[in-house]
């Protein structure tokens, strides 16, 4: 079993999903529950069956679809992806427990099953072509999610959604054309396995051309300023589970993209843009996380602190250093615990009045109790406390960046001030002070079902804050072999010069000392 | 030149009976001019040692092409002169010139350059419709067992699609008949 | 004063513009038809004129086909409106607008 | 050892877990009992450790566990106590065993009384591991741990809007602080290859002045911010809205001390760029003044007492700047000890006048609070260095040691200074308890605090009175590790400096009796010329420091940020995706007349895109014939 086990991770809930369909409606809920249990429990076997020592591809299936072409289903996971799909079955699980009353539950659960296939295909994929079909089908669910469950403005935000991500992912589709077709003119036969490529040392200027192509797909899945403004509509009209896993896992598969592709196919390139990407980066944290700011609505508050964050990942991606790209794969975990949570902790507070307007609130924190501590541990989570999962992630990747620049970091660092700002001033408005309206004077606190849902999410940003070993171990094995990969295959100087060796020695003293940058 | 002379001749009639072609308001001057035109065509043929096709010209199009398109009239009401509501004309006629000089350039800039080579080169002392034949029923014989295929093909599907419900005529029902059998159609 | 290729491909040329203009601006269906003819004759002079000063047979094949299709579209063609007139009563191309975008 | 160790450490969490499970539910009397029991624990766990060291003189060093290790990075939670460390646990353990008591007392009426136990033990638990650390990251670690435990303890009382206010202020501003401490880490692992104290200390020998330099400021904005030092000040005057024993244990004893431990604890760096030494201690003697300056004023009593720790803190840094870090870690502890009983005291004023802050609504309240008297006065005493008690043994070494390293302007300022601190104190204490009874004005009943309340803050009376003649053992203890060395100064001169202080201190008390202890003091009523004079006004408004950082930082701010969503987000980005898309599907509304139906005008399209292709054709025909392939 478990040779296949990445196939039956992936089609398990797709199976599931289909016979969904026969289930009656009273039943359907038990039924995803199961079903959700089992692919969890599944990745969890999938976890202890893994072996922390090996930084290459684990569980690896091969099975040639077109020859002629060289695209094959090919799986396998290493340790940056295995975290993201225990994750992605996590969430799955936790969504359709906390699954609120939802009209047409069936149909609903239906869609999450699906989803959750295309996602473990996503991060499971070896081959481009596989890894692209998954990527554009993770699209539809998405789409239905948020068109038939969402606000009033849900078509707009769907159609938004869908046409700006599947634009972007057609440029990345011709980029993948294009590598397969230089993998062609190279070896002579034709691959799209992602593992061939990585053997493919590419001049320069191609890769320039190549990373481009690829980033654009990355960057408006991620979403990058100035590619971001899908997001807050897409998270403003989703219900509740639409926005927990889009926010915990779909924006990953951007990110998980730049490091499985972008990094070791392009590592001269990735060399070449860093500094303009790092710019990007710290617009994206510094200019959204103001816009986060002036948000009056609490979900849209936690929507733009999610690209602020994705900011830091991009960054520390783009370290190039194994600090910097290890704690960006541990920030995407800790960003999709935390942002996840949060936005089911806004999704209790709309169940009960159906607004998310800050001002509609204020003194939660009197009548709601629990339901205020946990939204503050949460809170304090996202903004990045040490001892919780993001601190973990943002320290590595800000220290990754800073040997790469000073003053980008520093700017970037700027990002955990405006971060605390935005957050504790949604958490005063929304929490403190009298209960002035009427409506929130009899509120009844976070009742059991929500609090299965969201417990487990507080339990496991604290424990990995706390003890991030367990995973910033196998994350570590399979980074540093990247790092390996690229500093091997880089050909520029700069590129050299910014990868760093792993087989010497470590030399530590900078080469660059602030005195000069600033000069 | 005689050859000028004629080719100026021919050349004159056709462009006046082409252009009462598509200027008349009147549907039989048009066959007509047509009519002529095709004629007058089958003359260049005849100039240019194409004896063959020029003779298939004057069958084809005048005999059987011309006499469908006859016939063809009869069932419409021809006697109205046909109404022309049409926008600028410039535009047609600068868009059709424009059209013409491109179709010209593309054909004429490999002759121009001279990297023409005869594919099939007339063979000297054989007449025009022995070297036709020669070719035809060699290199183009399937091309021209398909044309005769497809000449079938057109000659049945003419007769069966204008031969539906020959015995009744448009023209000469009444308008209250006609909405009636529209409903019908509608109901069923 | 030879008449030459060129003397040939003009005329050809004027031809395919009569025929362009009736193209466009006839509205009768029939006499559309007529308009695409002098557009196929046009053509025809063209291949004959070229297969006459380059000693090539093709040209005049080409006409030959060229013919034929010809014959054949107006066979079809003619059948297929008179279904239509009886149909509609018109042959008006202004009432044909059933793929209206 | 390790056992007491991990006890002195964890029995503050386990205190504070235990408190958290009872957060949502009404007062219960044995969440407070059983806090302040555990941090008694802790606090004997942590003597038996002082003990030791003081035996043995051998410092314990535990690695509990790694936390973070990726790349060349290995950051364990190792836990380190030496003599600088056992002090601050000693002074963090004592004070909040005091101040766990005292609130018992309190908090009695409060219905967050469970959730403030939770909040206070968690601090405790923090503050143990930011001084415990063996390394930055934890450092950072209790240094953030501190910062979220005050906020929510300013913010205690959530429905008042300046609380929580001031909560957000103090994060905030100390957020400010920790990106410069977090850029001196990273400083420090790309140039060391690790953040452990021993490991870096010793590679600190070999780097360039420059990148020192850059470590040392970068690490000092951190200690800037938590220890409230100018420009990042305001917000410790603004956390007196949180309950007082907060105040006593985190605003006044511990947590502002932070930032003077860092110092200490990276003696190493900071003795090899004496240049950045100076720098703070320049800024340390600066503070000091200015913050005096604004307690001469000021008509709340906690921000009084705010202030004066504020300056208090100036004298810490002005010490550790020169490079004197054990004179500056003595007078830490003993300002814990005097600065927190000072607070309880005012706690006790407090409570029986109903929450009223200001000192010229009291006076006269010897008679009721003769208990608190005493230690307001014995407190106040202390502070202003008036032999024997503890501040001036620890204050004059601080004088002595800027005098000795003939840094005569940080001399003058820090014993002008001591003059004015001598004043504001007595101010305090003369408007409270001397003269008129101007309380009965307002109707209050002051009654005296309850007993346990007070037996609770005799340990810190105890501080304030003996900690002086502790000076040479003390120093015998850290020389070790600092480097230290006692300043001597030639007998008489010393003499004379010892008898001028005294008398310029006794005669700013005096003043003070003088001016505010008679009874023509009236409540002010914004009306006198002093009132209305340029100076007060600065005074009183903190020489419009707020006004300002409200006015020009955070009021731009909140309108860039809507200028950036309104404007820039929504009417440029977005509007540009928009508009692409609606280019787009405008097209294909314009291009939907194309398809009229009517086939003239599609034959006339297709002519266009005949003649469109043709066009193509020929360029395509003459690029390649010119283009020489």
């Amino acid at each position: 079993m478990l040779d296949h086990i990445l196939s039956i991770l992936i089609f398990f809930p797709a199976l599931a999903a289909v016979f969904g369909f026969m289930i009656q409606k009273e039943s359907m809920r038990t039924y995803g529950v199961a079903v959700a249990l089992i692919e969890f429990v599944l990745s969890l076997v999938l976890w202890y069956a893994f072996d922390n020592n090996v930084s290459g591809m684990q569980f690896v299936e091969n099975i040639p679809l077109i020859p002629a072409f060289g695209i094959n289903y090919s799986l396998g996971i290493d340790g940056i992806s295995l975290f993201i799909i225990i994750l992605s079955a996590f969430f799955t699980f936790l969504g359709i427990v906390s699954l609120t009353d939802t009209p047409k539950v069936k149909y609903m659960i239906i869609t999450l099953l699906f989803l959750q296939m295309t996602m473990a295909g996503v991060f499971a994929a070896l081959d481009a072509i596989v890894f692209y079909t998954f990527w554009e089908l993770s699209l539809v669910p998405m789409l239905y999610i948020i068109g038939a469950w969402g606000g009033p403005l849900r078509i707009y935000a769907s159609i938004k959604f869908f046409l700006y991500t599947f634009a972007g992912s057609l440029v990345m589709l011709v980029g993948m054309l294009f590598m397969a077709y230089f993998y062609h003119q190279a070896a002579g036969v034709w691959s799209f396995s992602i593992l061939d490529w990585y053997r493919l040392v590419l001049p320069e200027n191609f890769q320039l051309w190549l990373f481009v192509a690829f980033f654009i797909g990355f960057a408006i899945k991620v979403p990058m300023f100035p590619f971001h403004t899908w997001l807050p509509y897409a998270h403003g009209q989703a219900p509740t589970i639409g926005s927990v896993i889009l926010a915990a896992i779909l924006l990953k598969m951007g990110t998980y993209a730049f490091v499985r592709f972008s990094l070791p196919l392009f590592p001269d390139a990735a060399a070449y843009f860093m500094i303009p990407i790092a710019i990007l980066a710290v617009i994206m944290i510094i200019y959204t996380s103001m816009v986060a700011y002036a948000q009056k609505d609490i979900k849209q508050v936690v929507a733009y602190s999610s690209i602020a964050h994705m900011g830091v990942i991009i960054l520390g991606t783009f370290a190039l250093n194994v600090e910097g790209v290890s704690g960006s794969i541990f920030l995407m975990l800790g960003h999709g615990v935390v942002a996840g949570g949060l936005f089911m902790l806004v999704g209790v507070i709309y169940d009960r009045r159906h607004t998310k307007l800050m001002s509609e609130f204020g003194g939660l924190a009197h009548v709601m109790p629990r339901y205020a501590t946990i939204f503050g541990i949460m809170m304090m989570a996202s903004v990045g406390l040490p001892l919780t999962i993001n601190f973990v992630g943002e320290f590595l990747s800000l220290l990754g960046f800073y040997q790469q620049s000073h003053i980008l970091t520093l700017l970037a660092g700027t990002g955990i001030i405006v971060g605390a700002i935005y957050m504790l001033a949604a958490y005063k408005k929304a929490f403190f002070g009298e209960v002035t309206n009427e409506a929130n004077k009899n509120l009844p606190d976070i009742n059991k079902k929500e609090l299965f849902g969201i417990i487990p999410l507080v339990i496991v940003a604290i424990w990995l804050g706390v003890y991030p070993k367990p995973v910033l171990g196998p994350i570590n094995n399979s980074v540093t072999s990247i790092i390996k990969l690229m500093h091997a295959k880089a050909t520029t100087e700069l590129a050299k010069e910014r990868i760093p060796d792993l087989t010497k020695p470590r030399v530590f003293l900078m080469k660059k000392t602030i005195n000069k940058e600033v000069n | 030149m005689f050859e000028a002379v004629a080719f100026y001749l021919f050349a004159f009639l056709t462009i006046t009976m082409f252009i009462i072609t598509v200027t008349t308001s009147q549907a039989l001057y048009a066959l007509t001019a047509l009519a002529a035109g095709m004629i007058f065509i089958s003359a260049f043929f005849f100039i240019l040692g194409a004896d063959f096709l020029g003779a298939i010209q004057i069958i084809v199009y005048t005999g059987a092409v011309m006499a469908l398109y006859a016939f063809g009239m009869m069932f419409f009401d021809t006697t109205r002169s046909v109404k022309e509501k049409q926008g600028n004309k410039f535009i047609i006629t600068g868009l059709s010139t424009l059209a013409a000089v491109l179709v010209v350039l593309i054909v004429g800039a490999p002759m121009v350059s001279n990297n023409i080579v005869a594919l099939y080169p007339t063979i000297d002392g054989m007449g025009n419709v022995q070297n036709v034949g020669l070719i035809l029923f060699t290199k183009y014989l399937v091309p021209f067992e398909l044309a005769a295929v497809m000449l079938l093909v057109a000659m049945v599907a003419g007769i069966v699609l204008a031969g539906k419900k020959m015995d009744r005529s448009i023209t000469l029902t009444n308008d209250a008949e006609l909405e009636i059998e529209k409903n019908k159609k509608v109901l069923s | 004063m030879e008449i030459g290729l060129n003397h040939y491909l003009v005329l050809s040329t004027i031809l395919f513009a009569i025929g362009l203009v009736g193209v466009m601006r006839r509205k009768n269906l029939l006499l559309l038809f007529f308009a695409t003819e002098i557009l196929l004759n046009a053509v025809n002079i063209a291949f004959a004129a070229i297969s006459h000063y380059y000693g090539d047979m093709t040209g005049q094949m080409f006409a030959f086909f060229i013919i034929a299709v010809a014959a054949s579209e107006v066979a079809v063609g003619l059948g297929l409106l008179i279904v239509w007139y009886k149909r509609h009563g018109s042959i008006d191309l202004d009432v044909l607008t059933t793929m209206k975008g | 050892m390790e056992k007491y160790l991990y006890i002195a450490l964890f029995a503050p969490l386990v205190s504070s877990l235990f408190s958290l499970l009872f957060t949502a539910t009404p007062k219960k009397l044995f969440t407070g009992i059983v806090a302040s029991l555990l941090i008694i624990t802790s606090l004997i766990s942590s003597s038996i450790l002082l003990t030791h060291i003081l035996e043995t003189g051998e410092p314990i060093h535990v690695t509990m566990m790694t936390w973070m290790q990726t790349g060349g990075l290995y950051i364990p939670f190792g836990f380190l106590v030496d003599q600088v460390s056992v002090t601050m646990m000693m002074v963090v353990t004592l004070v909040s065993s005091v101040v766990h008591v005292y609130a018992i007392g309190y908090m009695d009426h409060d219905k967050g009384f469970n959730r403030f136990f939770a909040w206070l033990s968690a601090f405790v638990f923090s503050m143990m591991i930011l001084v415990m650390s063996d390394n930055y990251a934890g450092l950072f670690i209790g240094w953030e741990g501190v910062g979220l435990c005050s906020w929510g303890l300013i913010g205690f009382w959530f429905h008042k809007e300046s609380a929580t206010w001031a909560a957000n202020e103090a994060f905030i501003m100390n957020r400010i602080a920790d990106l410069g401490m977090l850029i001196g880490l990273f400083l420090i692992y790309w140039n060391t290859g690790t953040l452990q104290y021993d490991g870096a200390f010793a590679a600190f020998h070999q780097l360039p002045t420059a990148t020192l330099t850059w470590i040392g400021i970068f690490l000092f904005i951190g200690a800037m911010g938590k220890s409230a030092q100018f420009p990042l000040h305001t917000w410790l005057a603004d956390a007196m809205e949180g309950p007082t024993p907060v105040s006593a244990l985190i605003h006044a004893a511990t947590m502002v001390t932070a930032g003077v431990y860092l110092v200490i604890r990276s003696h190493e760096l900071y003795s090899l760029i004496p240049h950045v030494g100076l720098f703070i201690a320049s800024l340390g003697t600066f503070v000091a003044l200015f913050a005096a300056s604004m307690a001469l004023v000021n008509r709340d009593m906690k921000r009084v007492i705010a202030y004066s720790t504020l300056s208090q803190l100036g004298y810490m840094f002005a010490a550790a700047g020169l490079g004197a870090y054990w004179v500056a870690l003595f007078h830490l502890m003993a300002h814990a000890g005097f600065k927190a009983l000072l607070f309880l005291g005012a706690g006790n004023v407090m409570h029986a006048m109903k929450d009223e802050l200001d000192p010229f609504k009291m006076g006269g309240l010897k008679k009721v609070m003769k208990w608190t008297w005493i230690m307001m006065v014995i407190g106040s005493l202390a502070l202003a260095g008036v032999i024997p008690f503890a501040g001036f043994f620890s204050k004059d070494t601080i004088l002595e040691a800027a005098y000795s390293g003939n840094h005569m302007v940080i001399y003058g300022v820090l014993l002008f200074t001591a003059g004015l601190t001598a004043f504001y104190s007595f101010r305090l204490v003369a408007l409270i308890f001397h003269g008129e009874e101007r309380y009965k004005l307002f109707g209050v009943h002051p009654h005296e605090a309850y007993r346990f309340m007070l037996v609770a803050m005799s340990p810190l009376l105890l501080v304030a009175i003996v900690v002086g003649i502790l000076q040479t053992p003390f120093f015998d203890m850290v020389e070790e590790v600092l480097n230290g060395h006692e300043y001597h100064i030639e007998h008489t001169l010393a003499l004379i400096m010892l008898v001028g202080t005294q008398l310029f201190v006794g005669l700013a008390i005096l003043y003070a009796y003088v001016k505010y202890a008679n009874s023509k003091i009236k409540v002010p009523d914004g009306t006198s010329k002093i009132e209305n004079s340029f100076a007060y006004k600065l005074l009183i408004n903190q020489y419009y420091i707020p006004y300002a950082y409200e006015e020009y930082i955070v009021k731009p701010y909140r309108e860039l940020s809507e200028f950036f969503w309104q404007k820039i987000d929504v009417k440029v980005v977005d509007a540009t995706v928009d508009g692409i898309a609606s280019i787009i599907y405008n097209t294909g509304e314009k291009t939907r007349d194309m398809q009229s139906g009517n086939l003239s005008t599609m034959l006339r399209w297709m002519v266009v895109g005949l003649i469109i292709l043709l066009s193509l054709a020929v360029i395509f025909g003459f690029t390649v014939k010119y283009s020489g392939v």
